[in-house]
């Protein structure tokens, strides 16, 4: 991009984050335009790696889909070498969004507008009339095609899902992740092929960081979720962790299913239904499939995807923001190549769970919004993050807002706050 | 292919019942509109279409559109709302003296407390209808809705 | 109870003329489709479930139903706008030879003048449908409409 | 007037036929449902009323009509899109033997890849239904859509 | 509030007021942000008392609504001592619209995301988890619960009616009024008990201030409202009165109704139709009921409140800000509890007035919006404010826009402008 | 207007237009509310002439229509005197949208709220109550009538079109056009009276600059308009020229239809389908009917007019700005009182190429609205406008996006960027 406008500066004018430091939240930062904007620029198209596709689906040459980078509209596509590209879907002459029809299969790209053509590299092959027509007009001598490609990303691919990125300098994505968060990314992606079972999407009228502190917090999921606490799929007594990176961008939420019991733990649950059961138990057998104890695990990459697995649903969900108050959160749902019958129907099933009409996700939807409610007549006031300490620490229990304040620590750090 | 004008009827009678369980808050005899083996799914259209077999709604049986209520009345948390249900014109694909393939599109607008009235999800029904003894019921009720986007939460069955 | 598909067809007849005296502007035979002694309400659902009995409209004859039309006609100050009803299949709830307890889905799409074509109300009709020499005619209609809000202004009946 | 209703029946399927051919991805078959000789327009209300002739789409055969599905499939550059047709009770005017004119209000919803549903048109069908050997196919068909601002583009067929 | 924030400045930036004082308005008042944003502060949270509720909506201990001041979302709720308690719908925790379902009745609120519980004063009761589970995360030691209620509202209640402030002194909801004033209330709030007929409720695509200068507006009545004109129940001819308190905050239109006939005013009115008669005059037929001659009282209470006397319709019209160009317009219908059944279902009858479909009312909401359109176009225009001269006076007649100028002048120096 | 509010300034606060002058164009001037802003006043309200309806819409004294300049609501009333006026359709009163009932004939305007009455050349004629009811109340004693008026545009007229402009000196419209585009105008609006035979309209989300960019390039249709193409309407290798007044602000397409056969130019053209056919021929019938061997001409006329004349539909297209990224394009198909009944079935035939549902304008809507969604995320980046070079120049060839420099030319300079 070229320097004509400044840079973008967010609107803190004279704001000042409020005492408190990691325990305070102020509520500004959920429904100012200009943080939003300075967020699309440092976080979005920042020194971050953001989660555009699973390999899976664009699997033979010249495979392509459309997706986001925080607003930026992209292409995924492999090209005939088998190498991942990530595209701006924005033609370089005068702006148009040039792929409309995905998923889709094709050997370049043609903008409809003036029919500029792009290698699946981004590399601009022809501009119609470029010579003119019959030795008149045409584009200046000097016009050249190098410099007036698609914007690139960096691509980064991991055992088949990929991330871009538009900053000049990144870090691999291993070293991105660093080695506690690698761990908890490779036991999902560990090598084997995957295949997409389905999407979901909603649009959630919040702003894109509650979903990620709503992911963040275990402390909710044994209060808020009903369905998950009666069947003991996510209970605050059982065995459990929360693990970050050393910034705090990343976290893993790690939980062993438990009994459908009343324990110490439940009793401060008044959500808790011993008395709850299913008439149809098969939406409720899971089967461990991954090594160690652990049943659940929630991981965050930094800066749009959270890594689902419970039980035996396995999904990207996917943050694109629409604005300050809005944003899609897209589900892809996924299974292995090579998942037996049962295995697939399970994951299937499962998903009942999962997304707009999940029996545990809808309560987050929802609550996003009640809190978006909440908090947009308030840009003065600041919400409290104080359980498990004010500091940022991996801990071996569920009881803690740890990795929410983890999340802004790093935030704060990104976006000069 | 003529139908008996009693049996269109029928349909269209089920229909307007089916529509009334979900939209006058009578939930709880939403799954009696079934018989006991029975499927339900709420399907994008995009997985529909690509043979992506995901719905974000599955009852294999009955007993799991049962399941459904009572996670709705019992463990979900969700902002009040009402539905309201349009139904289409329906046709009958195939008919066997047992069994019905009917297809209608629909349009469920929502409600929300301090809201105006929005459209929540249209689409098309596809439908597989059997004589029981209590008359018309679904065998199969396959909601393909318009695209993948859904307003946030679907807490109702469409 | 099984029907006489005369019947349903007759009551299909008379929803798609009440239909069209209110979108095409023939406000004027509105009243027509009512008997005499008849009661008209647009009632919210949030008044309807509790049992409060202010209406945004209440008619309590034709001839009432005639000063709601010399009002719109004659008084009031609004811009021009059209409507468009749909009506979804109707369910007789109740029947004896000479009255039909008749509930209908419905939504109202208004379209103003420089603006495309909105929501304006959705609900159910609660209607009590006789026979009269000159065909079926309304005793009864409630409309009751999802929520309370409504953008700014309902100036036809619904 | 009495209508036979198997006719009204037969009336049905043919709305329902003609919904899902436009909102099922079967263009091709669109032309089909009309005579060879026929009369396709869809008009703003405004250009309606006042007697004004021109419509957003004029065709006078079904071959014009084949011309339009051509240029949709083949020239048109526009954003993927499905249509979601919901037709109202029709009403019977006026009818001979051989030819019905039928009016029946609509609305249609249009989906745009990465968008919630929307209301496109909405309006009435102005038809003139005919019997053939191959059942009731339209002799004209008139789609007034209420106002005469439109979102955007009107890609599809109303 | 804390000051991480500085106080909002209303984006008056180089702006002034035009010249001809009380006797112009400027149009970009009706659509600035930063002005929006200014009122929700200074005016509605601010020193006002706001009307949130009758106590007939809330007669039991535990009953409670949900409602609005300004934008915010409010609570009301009786407690078990019979206390009235106005609460901000919004968790101490993190935001969260706790409150979703209303009315109803309760003995505790707890918020859906972490079950953190307060008590119907808005006290924080409980904390999950909060010394942990099996000695392990909850809340630091020093978090105390009693810096982590709810944000409680002062409350004012007056014969039945609720009103509330945030403002940290605030005068009785009586010298707030003032004596004219007062005496105005207590004419329709007499001490009997209320009872509630129903609800309306409308949104309205126009500024809030334009309601008010609707209702502050006896000059409209007799001209726009053809049907009240026709049969005389308002009219510039008959004996009327225009009072205002001290400030010129509050308002109350006075008329008493005439006969349908032709006279010297309506000479003036196009809009009069001596021809228009009922079909069914069971519509108009009031019958007198409050002491003196006065058949409409049309009260306005600065910042949000409009009681509505007409004929023997009654209600309480609370506005609601939707930001600077919508509000909702919410109507509580009420009567006397000891009505007897033909005045109850007159008040039912004559409600065919009033509200979004209300012979006379209708006009008000599209007026306002046909003003919304005529001045959003047009910020650095004014409108005139004349009639009746260019002060402000209590009037004996309805030939001025005296009222509006008053509330004009209040506005500006609660805002500054 | 007053100056109680300072001039409104572009927010281009510290942004530059970008480096390579009229071949850049910054993607901030399709978004930027400040600049939105400042093109309403500058622009629309500015030098200009603004196209606002035909002679024949309002052939009789008294017949009127609504329409806008920019965002600014008009009506455009024929006087009595058979004169026809522009006024703004807002009252002097309080601002209201007056006249919201259209087209209709009215002797004079009477503003629904407080019934003060207008002529039709927006002269205040009476106020209700001026002198009070009963001595009591009404405007004071030195409120004049006459400074109470509607605002009234200047008009000008020519050949049954209508232009309007708020500016204080205005040159004549045909010295605002010039020699060369005004010998274009008259070529359509050659004298013979017009008669109106319909109107669509599409609200486009999109700014409304990017519809004048599309229609003052040439080099898209060759490419984009399949259909225009495999016809034979319009190609980049038939004769044809793009030409200019001397400011650059108004423009001309001229193209000659060519056959229906591949050529040199064809080669370029991937979307050419020679094998296409019509079912229905009638379709494309056209006949020639003006002087000279030009088939179609596009003339956009600053600021917000298309003159379309292709093959023989004729239409106004008049651009309303609904914000910075939105606008209504409205179409008024005409043609002559005396066309013979086949050539009026031709145009109306034709007009299946024109509007939202037009074989050929619907891909340029389309078009508009994947520009400003490729737009609308980068602001800082910048669209390439160096076909045909990178100056403003009249050419007879179509590979040229000389007008589009032209137009930004004027555009800067109006709007001092
Ligand atoms: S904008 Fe893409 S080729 Fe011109
Ligand atoms: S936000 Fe209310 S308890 Fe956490
Ligand atoms: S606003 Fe037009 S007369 Fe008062
Ligand atoms: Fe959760
Ligand atoms: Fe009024
Ligand atoms: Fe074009």
């Amino acid at each position: 991009m070229d320097d004509s406008a400044p840079r973008l500066q967010p609107e803190t004018d004279g704001r000042r984050w409020p005492e408190g430091g990691l325990a305070r939240v102020p509520y500004w930062i959920y429904t100012d335009p200009g943080i939003y904007r300075a967020e699309q620029e440092r976080i979005f198209c920042g020194r971050s790696w953001a989660y555009v596709a699973l390999e899976a689906e664009v699997p033979k040459p010249g495979d392509f889909i459309r997706t986001y980078v925080g607003e930026k509209p992209v292409v995924v596509v492999r090209d005939l070498e088998g190498g991942i590209n990530v595209l701006l879907n924005r033609c370089a002459h005068r702006g148009v969004e040039f792929c409309q029809n995905a998923p889709g299969n094709a050997r370049e790209f043609m903008c409809p507008y003036h029919q500029w053509t792009y290698d699946l590299r981004g590399n601009l092959l022809a501009v119609p009339f470029r010579r003119g027509v019959r030795r008149q007009g045409g584009m200046p001598e000097d016009f050249q095609l190098e410099e007036h490609g698609l914007t690139r990303f960096k691509v980064a691919r991991r055992h088949g899902a990929i991330f871009a990125s538009l900053a000049e300098e990144m870090p691999s994505f291993e070293d991105y992740l660093g080695p506690t968060m690698l761990k908890y990314f490779d036991r999902v992606f560990d090598g084997r092929s995957l295949t997409v079972l389905g999407y979901m999407r909603q649009r959630i009228e919040a702003n894109w960081k509650l979903m990620f502190e709503n992911i963040k917090d275990p402390y909710h999921a044994s209060l808020l979720h009903v369905f998950l606490v009666s069947f003991g799929l996510f209970r605050a007594d059982q065995p459990s962790a929360v693990e970050m990176d050393e910034s705090g961008m990343h976290s893993a939420l790690v939980s062993m299913r438990g009994e459908q019991q009343a324990t110490e733990g439940t009793a401060e649950m008044k959500s808790f239904r011993a008395d709850f059961k299913l008439a149809d138990p098969r939406l409720l057998d899971p089967v461990r499939e991954f090594p160690g104890n652990a049943t659940v695990v929630m991981q965050t990459i930094w800066p749009n995807l959270i890594v689902q697995q419970q039980s035996n649903t396995l999904a990207m969900r996917q943050l694109v923001t629409r604005g300050p108050t809005k944003f899609d959160l897209m589900w892809t749902f996924f299974g292995y190549e090579n998942d037996p019958p049962e295995m697939r129907q399970r994951r299937i099933r499962q998903a009942n769970l999962m997304g707009p009409s999940g029996f545990v996700s809808v309560d987050d939807g929802e609550i996003m919004e009640f809190s978006q409610h909440g908090i947009e007549a308030f840009p003065r006031d600041q919400g409290v993050v104080e359980m498990g300490g004010r500091d940022v620490r991996n801990e071996n229990h569920m009881v803690t807002e740890a990795a929410i304040r983890g999340f802004y620590r790093h935030y704060r750090a990104v976006m000069g706050l | 292919m003529p139908i008996d004008p009693a049996l269109r009827d029928d349909i269209d009678a089920l229909y307007a019942d089916y529509a009334e369980a979900l939209d006058e808050n009578q939930l709880e005899r939403w799954p009696d509109l079934f018989v006991e083996e029975c499927l339900y799914k709420v399907v994008p259209r995009e997985n529909w279409e690509r043979n992506l077999p995901i719905a974000l709604m599955l009852c294999e049986s009955r007993r799991m559109l049962q399941d459904r209520v009572t996670a709705v009345r019992k463990t979900a948390v969700y902002a009040p709302r009402s539905f309201r249900h349009l139904i289409g014109q329906f046709r009958i694909q195939a008919e066997t003296p047992e069994r019905l393939r009917v297809t209608a599109n629909y349009v469920v607008l929502q409600t929300l407390v301090d809201d105006l009235t929005r459209i929540q999800n249209a689409g098309k029904y596809v439908d597989l209808i059997v004589r029981t003894p209590e008359g018309l019921r679904f065998k199969e009720k396959i909601c393909v809705f318009d695209s993948v986007l859904v307003p946030n939460s679907l807490i109702y069955p469409i």
